[in-house]
């Protein structure tokens, strides 16, 4: 009768295996790539109805975040800011600067009609997600963790994947982002600035003010220093200080800065959803 | 009784034998005898009857589909469910084909272990129906859920949210249950197809169905150096399946029997859901068997040494669910907290459903009590009605457990009773349907019993048939009597 | 990696939602999708109406258009913010003020919660005077519905045609130019000195206009019997907490029928006794009634006895007490009335009044504000003889009503004197007024011409020759007098909606001082949650005036603080009249003779309706799905019967699950409706709750109930004789959200009586005392010590709690509806509440009892179901720490945090409802449809419903608290504790904490809406590891120094849940002279 | 086709009954031929005797399938429930404290893979699926898988001759012997 099937058939089943495999591993790695916010979200770089210029004005400038976006440490909402504050400077009467610039334009459009602006949102969390800048801002959290480096940006676009997963990383583990609040909107601030002595003196009166006895306040920091003895017990402030040298470095780590403030400030992140789902 | 006077008359062929035993094949049938009848059945016309069955049972999957797209697009609400009875029709279903879904691997699994050789001419049919029950089984719980387009959330997957399942959750364990429970039934069922798919190859002409067939024949070549692995890869999969069967429903029941809820909060659920699930499951094989077998004249193939035997498996079961049933109400007592107490007297004695716990208690355990006679036992209509019943019992136990004890939970401000809706009945019904039509299928495509499997029982299948010497091994191949119990009495015979 | 994207241009169709400010071609738009009866929801898909719903409560000051998939990487959102900075606006933070809201005979002090300009939850304030207790009854609290209410009266009719506001002009000008001739004004009872200064100008400057005043729910017989007793405008105000021995005649004064503002909390403020050895510190409530009302629901003693007797019983009462007192004259005004008082009466009466009189001086008889003049004035004397006036009850001045009665303008009309009727009253004559008048009739007959102002299109605005839509109270200025006459001040929230005018308004347009053409929309809209009015607002000018002269001069500080509060400061009515003794004799001989009732004339009491009070709420779903605190009857009414006579009847449906039909005559009048059988009802007697089965009303309100009204004969007649009833043969489905009325002896509800031990809450029912079945693993329970490492971290974490004391809790709804409102709750609508599917987070659940065996469903001794005891219970979410519904999610869609909540993520469950059947309260409540999203009359359509009516209605988003999502079908929710409150809390000390360790908030700084509104103070919540907060104070912690309360009990201990909301056993105070004072209580203890 | 080379697969001897299969292949067996083999529609009672085959290790394999799955299943739960993703349910602990609840998933993994390793490691082990065979070229072998009982000795096979090969099957009692071949 012959053979029903050609003999190629015999070696379909190990091609097809093969190739299974392969396309299976495909899909899964090009799903976890494309389909994920670190590809969807950021980069996100719309262009804005005002040519407004952050590098300019955080960086150059070196303006603060909160003169404009003045709510951030209050509110839930980071505002954007009315026309009256751009005013300020560039208002007739006011600053002058760049009175009848083309740029500002719809600006001033904005402040005849009422018509507001229409910028284009670019980090939108989603709906049942409750974010609020001023428990980050008020505890230690700075701007440039969630939004990348704005005082470089010419147009801002999204530096963070701001996925879940993101945030649980912080929330799991705060003193890899914590910094000291004078600090939060310095967005080129590296824990190497940090005075050693000047950051020690400041946790110690701290703890003092809130009636620890200078002897136990110097234990509780030391212990805290990374990898420092249990049984560390630096008599004064400048032994604190040399003991850190010896552990840490030189220069202050972000792990030093942040286990302290996440000890003496008392920094627990919510990790369960009511935190952020309501 | 024929089947008697047939066997002795096979049994006068060869010398007098001790322990006379009816054979699974009745006649003496040669092997192409045997792949001709089964064969048959796929090359010849279907009889009319298939279409009676088939058109009304294609119709009914229909109106199944379109209720589940009415629940999917308008809510959960289209059913009758409210609180507290949050489960109802939906889970009731989802027990209740699970269960049926039992007996086809039981059937195959465990008898096959035991050397049971009479399995050999149910066990396919039983499988099919396995998987067909537990299709229609699965519908349920994948869309009784309010947001069925986020059922993936019960996947495993790594997410760029970090979120994770909670592996304590019985619904979590059952999702990995059922659906194992599905792919090891189907790898089962397939195995065993292997060598007759091969017999259907060599049987067509050349054309689109040969090649299908033989694409999944796999090649076979009956060589016997496949044989003896195949037949160990068989056995493991018998013995992997029995293990899983147990632990599928008693899985089922931990939905249950892990809750706080008063009348499901019980430690002998899953024996008695086991037990069910293998009661009800036999009970339907019969339903679809008798029939099958008078449609297709099977009669040497299905004995009534086959219905004999399955009728005392459903005594035997039914009596032990009978047997949950009242020591549920015994531990309700003797456990003396009332809550649990009074649960149990509202469903039975004067709550609002006590309608159905009357209905399950008589199908389940009164009727199959009539299989304490063999005449009964082996008359068709009798045992197709008892079987009935107990199919009907079994769903009704099921809306016992679950509905009844909803709608009297713990606190009576919030008591409730059900009452279901147009678009639960016809859901329920089309899933008949949707079964029906896929085994008609079946019986139309595929051989309805194992042939290689019987070949392999018939008594010209052993190479030492009719070797006047030693006639044990016939006994034990045919008959699956271990040596041991039978050299006793052959003993006793030859001193005599 | 970055990648500049070019979106489109946005498109100028682009929906928006917002409320902003100073944008006035945008406003209109807005307006006008408010304006458009159903604004068109399709064309946005789903989720981008879903996520632009929650953007724009989310986003700044202004809001977000979603444009949607223009860009096809993602959606476009937009940010817009405020062109000019508004004062106070803090984007995403709430504003708070104070305001009132107008009601007859009083009014109530709120505190209104506004986010971004949007009113979004009420709560009372607990500043003004005459509410310390800052509690919050269910129609206020709803009140803020109507507000939104899509279906509120929107644009000018003239002859029912849409007309411009030029026509409100034009007829008003011809008005104020008629000289008043034929002119009636018919206003509504509510107290505002602004209003009256204004009608008074208005009479002055058309002398011949007449002033009518009219409440469908009125206490006209109340007033006149005042009149005669005490003096022209003189108010009896009850001092309830000085009383201690209280007899209420058919008076419900802690829910429909209140005699003194914030009573309910005066009431209970002498009802906490911790232990049953101090029940009669406390003090006793006596209550005579012929149906249940929660005011016998919290009596100590409760005798049914039928309305058409109450002056009998009243009169009983003053015989005995004339006797104890030796006053002749009490006794011989009341003698002959006293004679037919039947012997099981006496005996009823004669324990109480002794009672009573024991309490001189801090004893006080309370008669229900519509019972017959007899009653009120030999409750006067008997007031009188306890000395209750000085001590318990206060005298003050009130402007004396001259306005005439619904029946003179009937009058009037008939006799041609009224052609034109200006209409303000918030009810609705044509629809409610005694059917003596045939009010409708004759003003069609005599061509009348009616111009009706009003919130809503009614009845009465059907036939109106011009209808003017009013203003809601949260869009105008105003001012009103609380019941004991503190000044208190209505400001504005937002503009209006719907450009409606109020009241004052439309008199100022009278005397010529404002225009409406000019005023649409308001020009220059100012910032509507900055409410200080523009200076051309005649309307807020005339408030500014009154305050003035209230004030004593218009002291800028003063008027800032009274805005700031809510009211002013000192005022409080004057005392003044005193009891006149003389009055009483004649007024009870001039009263007719009682007859009891009988089988075959049975009594018809009508009622004011817990949910729609005179009929005005009808078109509000909270309230109309609010069940009912006594029948649990939710979008309908029914004769209540008593049991007796229910079962003489033999009233049965045909069909199992629905209501008989029966027929009620009285003389010429027939009204069916479905019948419902009331434990606790006197026999031979009907009850009807009014307001409902209007014709002339919203999507709501429509085929609601039956109209009680028909039967209503004369004004202030509302207890009727003679009636017969019988069955209609046919069924009706009734909407009931509770199917079983007995408790089966399960002790989820415990009370106790001096006779009781000490600590009979922990021993009382089975589940206290069988063993709890404890957890293999130990767990995660109280405290974390060394002992129970696993345990909660008290000392850096807040741990949430909750007791609810039912010795407090009354069992009125408004924590329902508080709930509902500040959760973005949904209403299911009637059918769904039948098949049992509500929403309310929180179930009031209603036991009813026989005395001394807990037995009503299985077969109780009729007489005993007409003595039947009833208790309410709240049930929401008890937040377990072993809570048994998380472990069986598959998703972890709920889990526990820290604090010991309960969480639930909407937006991760899948809807396998597996924890609502875990749940051994059955707290959790499913989405079964798109509740929110589909209407109500087409949830079975699913995706068919007709597009213009699906979708959350745009005036409805705005009323949603921008802080809790709005949960789609498919999702379980349930009680949280208000999480968002506590977040918030929490995170308002985290801007104070900043760089210090000082985490914990203030001492019961934050409150669950439950208990902003509980009346009564009877939910107590907040951080048990805060040793000086109240709910730790009550459940202590075990130790010697905080053993807690002896009464706290937790429900269905025995399965190990560890609720950390408990409850407080209730205690009365029985007196054991009274008859069946054994039985009492008794029956919370039986086992099943 | 005839003028085509051709390839020779080996003898296919057909026989009566399955006892003189069973015979043959001990005769078989006995002379010494490895590559050949019976081919019959159903397995034959004790013919792995009859031919001298050793047992199968199929076993092995599975049991090793399944130790992947039980592993699979514990890592699965124990890393997602104690160290990734830890949710306090019901006070119960996020650790490996909970472990009976993580029981049931690894029980089912476990045999779900040793089913897989079943299936799969037979195909491997056998060979198959192999569609084209040359015996399938012989038109009577047609009759194995319906009551054909064949023997077939392989070319291959160290011992095979065309002649000798031929008269041994004759000698022991085989049926109509055929030369398979098959086209290259």
């Amino acid at each position: 009768m012959g053979n029903f099937f050609p003999r190629w058939t015999n070696w379909l089943p190990l091609k097809l295996a093969i190739a299974v495999v392969f396309i299976v591993i495909g899909i899964s790695a090009g799903f976890a790539y494309y389909f994920t916010p670190k590809y969807t979200r950021v980069g996100y770089q719309p262009t804005q109805p005002v040519p407004f210029s952050h590098k300019i004005h955080a960086g150059q400038l070196g303006m603060d975040c909160r003169f404009c976006h003045s709510f951030a440490e209050t509110s839930s909402h980071s505002n954007v800011p009315t026309n009256q504050v751009c005013f300020n400077c560039h208002g007739a009467g006011k600053g002058q600067i760049k009175l009848n610039s083309p740029h500002l334009e719809p600006v001033r459009k904005a402040a005849e009609t009422g018509e507001p602006i229409h910028w284009v949102k670019i980090h939108k969390a989603p709906d049942f997600v409750y974010f609020n800048h001023s428990a980050h801002l008020n505890r230690g959290i700075s701007c440039v963790s969630c939004h990348g480096k704005v005082n470089e940006m010419e147009v801002v676009f999204h530096h963070e994947s701001q996925s879940m997963g993101w945030c649980l990383d912080c929330h799991r583990n705060p003193e890899e982002k914590l910094r000291p609040l004078s600090e939060i909107t310095n967005l080129n601030w590296k824990p190497a600035d940090v005075n050693r002595e000047v950051f020690y003196k400041g946790l110690l009166d701290g703890l003092k003010k809130e009636g620890a006895n200078e002897a136990d306040a110097l234990r509780d920091i030391a212990q805290t220093i990374p990898q420092a003895p249990k049984e560390a017990a630096p008599v004064s402030l400048t032994d604190l200080v040399a003991l850190a040298k010896t552990k840490v470095g030189d220069s202050v780590t972000q792990q030093e800065v942040g286990l302290q403030l996440k000890k003496h400030w008392l920094v627990q992140p919510p990790d369960t959803c009511t935190g952020c789902h309501r | 009784m024929a089947a008697t006077d047939t066997a002795s008359a096979h049994a006068a062929s060869s010398t007098p034998v001790v322990l006379e035993r009816e054979p699974l094949v009745l006649n003496n049938r040669p092997f192409s005898w045997i792949s001709n009848r089964i064969c048959g059945i796929i090359e010849n016309k279907q009889p009319f009857l298939w279409w009676i069955l088939f058109v009304p049972s294609v119709i009914l999957t229909g109106i199944m589909a379109f209720c589940f797209v009415y629940l999917i697009s308008t809510g959960v609400g289209v059913w009758g469910q409210k609180q507290p009875v949050d489960w109802a029709w939906d889970i009731t279903n989802f027990v209740f084909w699970i269960g049926i879904g039992h007996a086809g691997t039981l059937i195959s699994a465990v008898l096959f272990l035991t050397r049971q050789k009479w399995r050999t001419s149910v066990n396919r049919a039983a499988e099919a129906m396995t998987l067909f029950a537990v299709m229609c089984a699965g519908l349920f719980p994948a869309f009784h859920v309010g947001r069925v387009w986020m059922v993936w959330f019960l996947a495993p997957i790594p997410n760029a949210n970090a979120i994770w399942q909670n592996f304590k959750s019985p619904l979590l364990w059952d999702v990995f249950a059922v659906s194992t429970y599905f792919t090891v039934s189907v790898i089962f069922w397939y195995l065993g197809l292997v060598p007759d798919l091969a017999t259907l190859r060599d049987r067509c002409k050349p054309g689109l169905k040969k090649a299908l067939y033989g694409l999944f024949a796999l090649g076979w070549r009956g060589a016997n150096r496949h044989w003896s692995h195949y037949e160990t890869a068989y056995m493991l999969l018998a013995a992997l399946s029995t293990p899983l069967v147990l632990s599928v429903h008693s899985v089922v029941s931990f939905d249950f029997a892990t809750s706080i809820v008063p009348g499901w909060h019980t430690t002998i659920f899953p024996p008695y859901f086991v037990a069910g699930a293998i009661f009800g499951g036999f009970a339907m094989v019969l339903t679809l068997m008798i029939p099958a077998r008078a449609i297709y004249g099977l009669h040497d193939l299905i004995t009534p040494k086959h219905i004999d035997n399955m009728a005392k498996i459903i005594l035997l079961t039914g009596t032990i669910v009978g047997y949950a049933y009242s020591m549920e109400f015994f531990m309700a007592y003797y456990g003396a907290n009332p809550f649990e107490l009074q649960t149990f007297k509202l469903r039975a004695l004067y709550g609002p459903s006590t309608f159905y716990y009357i209905m399950m208690f008589s199908c389940n355990v009164f009727a199959p009590q009539v299989f304490w006679f063999r005449k009964l036992r082996t008359h068709l209509p009798t045992v197709m009605v008892v079987c009935m019943c107990v199919n009907a019992g079994m769903w009704f136990e099921r809306y016992v457990i679950i509905v009844t004890t909803l709608e009297r939970h713990l606190v009576p401000g919030a008591w409730r009773v059900f009452h279901p809706t147009w678009v639960d009945v016809t859901t329920f019904v089309g899933t008949f349907g949707f079964f029906m039509m896929n085994f008609l299928l079946f019986l139309r495509f595929l051989p309805v019993i194992a042939i290689a499997e019987v070949k392999g029982v018939t008594p010209q299948a052993d190479p030492h048939h009719g070797d006047s010497h030693d006639h044990g091994i016939q006994e034990d191949d045919v008959m699956g009597y271990e040596p041991a119990s039978c050299t006793a009495p052959k003993g006793a015979a030859v001193t005599a | 990696m970055k990648r500049i994207w070019q979106h489109p241009e946005e498109p100028k169709t682009g929906r928006r939602y917002w409320r902003s400010v100073g944008e006035l071609e945008q406003r209109e738009s807005f307006l006008k999708n408010l304006g458009r009866e159903f604004p068109n929801g399709d064309e946005l898909t789903e989720e981008e109406r879903e996520s632009s719903r929650r953007n724009f409560l989310k986003l700044m000051g202004a809001s977000v258009g979603m444009m949607g998939l223009a860009s096809c990487r993602r959606p476009i959102a937009n940010i817009l913010p405020y062109t000019k900075n508004v004062e106070w606006i803090v984007p995403g933070k709430p504003l708070m003020y104070a305001t009132t809201m107008p009601r007859p005979y009083g009014a109530t002090p709120l505190v209104v919660t506004t986010y971004e300009g949007r009113p979004t939850h009420l709560s009372g304030n607990p500043l003004n005077p005459s509410t310390p207790s800052g509690g919050l009854d269910s129609f206020a609290q709803a009140s803020i519905l109507d507000l939104y209410d899509p279906e509120r009266s929107q644009k000018v009719l003239s002859n029912g045609k849409v007309a411009e506001w030029g026509a409100v002009e034009g007829v008003i000008g011809a008005l104020a130019k008629g000289g008043g001739e034929g002119l009636a004004i018919l206003v509504g009872a509510e107290i505002s000195p602004t209003t009256r200064r204004l009608r008074a100008e208005v009479l002055k400057a058309l002398p011949k206009a007449k002033l009518f005043q009219y409440e469908a729910i009125n206490n006209d017989t109340q007033a006149a019997a005042n009149k005669a007793i005490f003096g022209a405008g003189t108010r009896p105000v009850v001092k309830l907490d000085q009383a201690m021995a209280i007899l209420s005649l058919d008076c419900d004064f802690l829910c429909l029928d209140s005699v003194s503002p914030d009573g309910q909390a005066k009431f209970i403020s002498n009802r906490n006794a911790d232990k049953p050895s101090e029940a009669d510190k406390m003090n006793r409530l006596y209550a005579i009634e012929n149906r249940y009302t929660l005011t016998g629901s919290m009596a100590d003693h409760r005798k049914p006895l039928a309305a058409s007797l109450l002056p009998v019983a009243a009169a009983a009462l003053a015989v005995e007490i004339g006797k104890l007192g030796g006053n002749a004259a009490l006794g011989a005004a009341a003698a002959a009335l006293a004679a037919t008082a039947d012997a099981a009466l006496l005996e009823w009466i004669k324990p109480a009044a002794a009672d009573l009189f024991a309490n001189k001086g801090k004893a006080v008889v309370l008669a229900g504000s519509r019972t017959p003049a007899a009653v009120q004035a030999l409750a006067a004397a008997i007031n009188d003889a306890l000395g209750a006036f000085g001590p318990v009850i206060d005298l003050l001045k009130g402007e004396d009503n001259t306005a005439g009665s619904i029946a003179d303008l009937a009058a009037g009309i008939n006799s041609g004197a009224v052609r034109t009727l200006l209409s303000f009253t918030c009810a609705d004559p044509v629809f409610d007024a005694p059917t003596s008048l045939d009010f409708a009739k004759v003003v069609a007959d005599k061509k009348v011409t009616v111009i009706h102002h009003g919130t809503r299109f009614n009845a009465t605005a059907k036939i109106a020759a011009l209808h003017i839509p009013a203003t809601h109270y949260l869009e105008v200025w105003g001012d009103a007098l609380t019941a004991d006459g503190v000044y208190s001040i209505v400001q504005p929230m937002i503009q209006p909606l719907y450009n409606g005018v109020s009241e004052n308004e439309i008199y100022l347009a009278l005397l010529g001082k404002k225009k409406f053409v000019v005023a649409k929309p308001a020009a220059d809209a100012k910032p509507a949650s900055a409410p200080a009015g523009p200076v051309e607002d005649p309307g807020y000018e005339a408030v500014r005036e009154t305050f003035a002269t209230v004030a004593g001069g218009l002291d800028e500080t003063k008027w800032n603080f009274t805005l700031r509060d809510g009211f002013l400061k000192g005022t409080q009515a004057a005392a003044g009249g005193g009891f006149n003794a003389g009055a009483v004799a004649s007024l009870v001989s001039a009263g007719k003779v009682p007859v009891a009732p009988t089988e075959q004339a049975l009594e018809v009491v009508l009622v004011p309706d817990n949910s729609l009070w005179d009929g005005r709420y009808i078109n509000n779903g909270w309230l109309q799905e609010a069940p009912d605190p006594v029948t649990k009857l939710t979008w309908d009414n029914a004769a209540l019967i008593g049991s007796v006579t229910y079962r003489k009847l033999g009233l049965k449906a045909q069909k199992e699950g629905l209501a008989p039909k029966v027929e009620i005559t009285i003389g010429d009048k027939k009204l069916v409706l479905p019948a419902l059988e009331a434990p606790g009802h006197v026999t031979n007697s009907i009850t009807i709750q009014l307001g409902y089965g209007q014709t002339v009303t919203g999507f709501i309100g429509k085929g609601t109930g039956f109209n009680g009204y028909k039967l209503l004969t004369n004004p202030g007649e509302f207890v009727l004789t003679g009636a017969t009833i019988k069955a209609t043969g046919d069924d009706y489905q009734l909407a009931i959200t509770q199917e079983h009325d007995t408790m089966e002896g399960r002790a989820l509800y415990r009370e106790g009586t001096k006779e009781d031990e000490e600590n009979f809450a922990q021993v009382t029912g089975i589940d206290s005392h069988i063993p709890q079945s404890v957890s293999l693993y130990g767990g995660q329970f109280g405290p974390k010590s060394e002992e129970n490492p696993q345990g909660f971290d008290f000392e850096r974490r807040h741990q949430w709690g909750m007791s609810i004391d039912l010795s407090k809790c009354l069992g009125c709804t408004s924590c329902l509806i508080a709930c509902q409102s500040e959760n973005n709750i949904p209403i299911v609508g009637k059918d769904q509440v039948q098949k049992g599917r509500i929403m309310h987070w929180i179930r009031m659940d209603r036991y009813f009892a026989t005395p001394e065996k807990d037995d009503v469903d299985i077969d109780p001794k009729l007489e005993d179901l007409e003595n039947a005891e009833m208790v309410t219970q709240p049930v929401a979410c008890q937040q377990c720490e072993s809570a048994p519904c998380e472990t069986v999610c598959p998703v972890n869609a709920t889990v526990h945090t820290e604090e010991g909540l309960n969480a639930m993520a909407y937006n991760r469950c899948i809807g396998t409802r597996y924890c609502a059947n875990n749940c051994p309260y059955t707290a959790r409540r499913f989405n079964w449809f798109d509740y929110n999203k589909r209407p109500l009359d087409e949830l079975y359509w699913g995706p068919l419903s007709t597009p213009e009516k699906t979708g959350l209605k745009e005036s409805m988003k705005l009323q949603k608290n921008p802080n809790v999502t709005v949960r789609m079908r498919g999702v379980i929710e349930k009680c949280t504790y208000c999480v968002q409150r506590l977040e918030s809390a929490k995170i308002q000390q985290m801007q104070v904490q900043r760089d210090s360790k000082n985490f914990r908030i203030p001492t019961d700084s934050v409150k669950s809406a439950c208990q902003q509104a509980c009346p009564t103070g009877a939910i107590e919540f907040g951080d048990i590891a805060d040793k000086n907060s109240a709910v730790f104070k009550i459940k202590g912690d075990g130790t010697k120094e905080n053993p807690g309360s002896l009464r706290n009990y937790e429900l269905l201990k025995y399965i190990n849940t560890r609720p950390r909301t408990s409850y407080l056993a209730r205690i009365r105070n029985v007196n054991p002279a009274m008859p069946g004072a054994k039985g009492i209580a008794a029956w919370s203890k039986e086992n099943s | 086709m005839s003028t085509t080379l051709k390839r020779v697969h080996g003898y296919l001897a057909e026989f009566d009954s399955v006892k003189d299969l069973y015979h043959a292949a001990e005769h078989v067996r006995d002379a010494g031929y490895k590559r050949w083999d019976t081919h019959t529609p159903f397995p034959v009672h004790g013919m792995d005797g009859a031919m001298g085959l050793s047992r199968s290790k199929l076993p092995w394999l599975v049991f090793f399938g399944g130790i992947t799955g039980t592993t699979t299943a514990f890592l699965l739960e124990y890393i997602t429930q104690a160290v990734i993703y830890r949710t306090i349910v019901q006070a119960k602990p996020a650790t490996i404290m909970s472990l009976p609840a993580w029981f049931p998933v690894m029980f089912e993994l476990t045999i779900l893979f040793s089913a897989f390793t079943t299936l799969f490691g037979l195909l491997a082990i056998i060979g198959l699926p192999r569609w084209n065979h040359p015996l399938f070229t012989s038109k009577r072998f047609g009759k194995f898988s319906d009551d054909g009982l064949f023997v077939c000795i392989e070319a291959r096979d160290p011992k095979f001759s065309q002649e000798g090969t031929k008269t041994f099957l004759e000698g022991i009692g085989a049926k109509n012997i055929e030369l398979v071949e098959d086209d290259i």
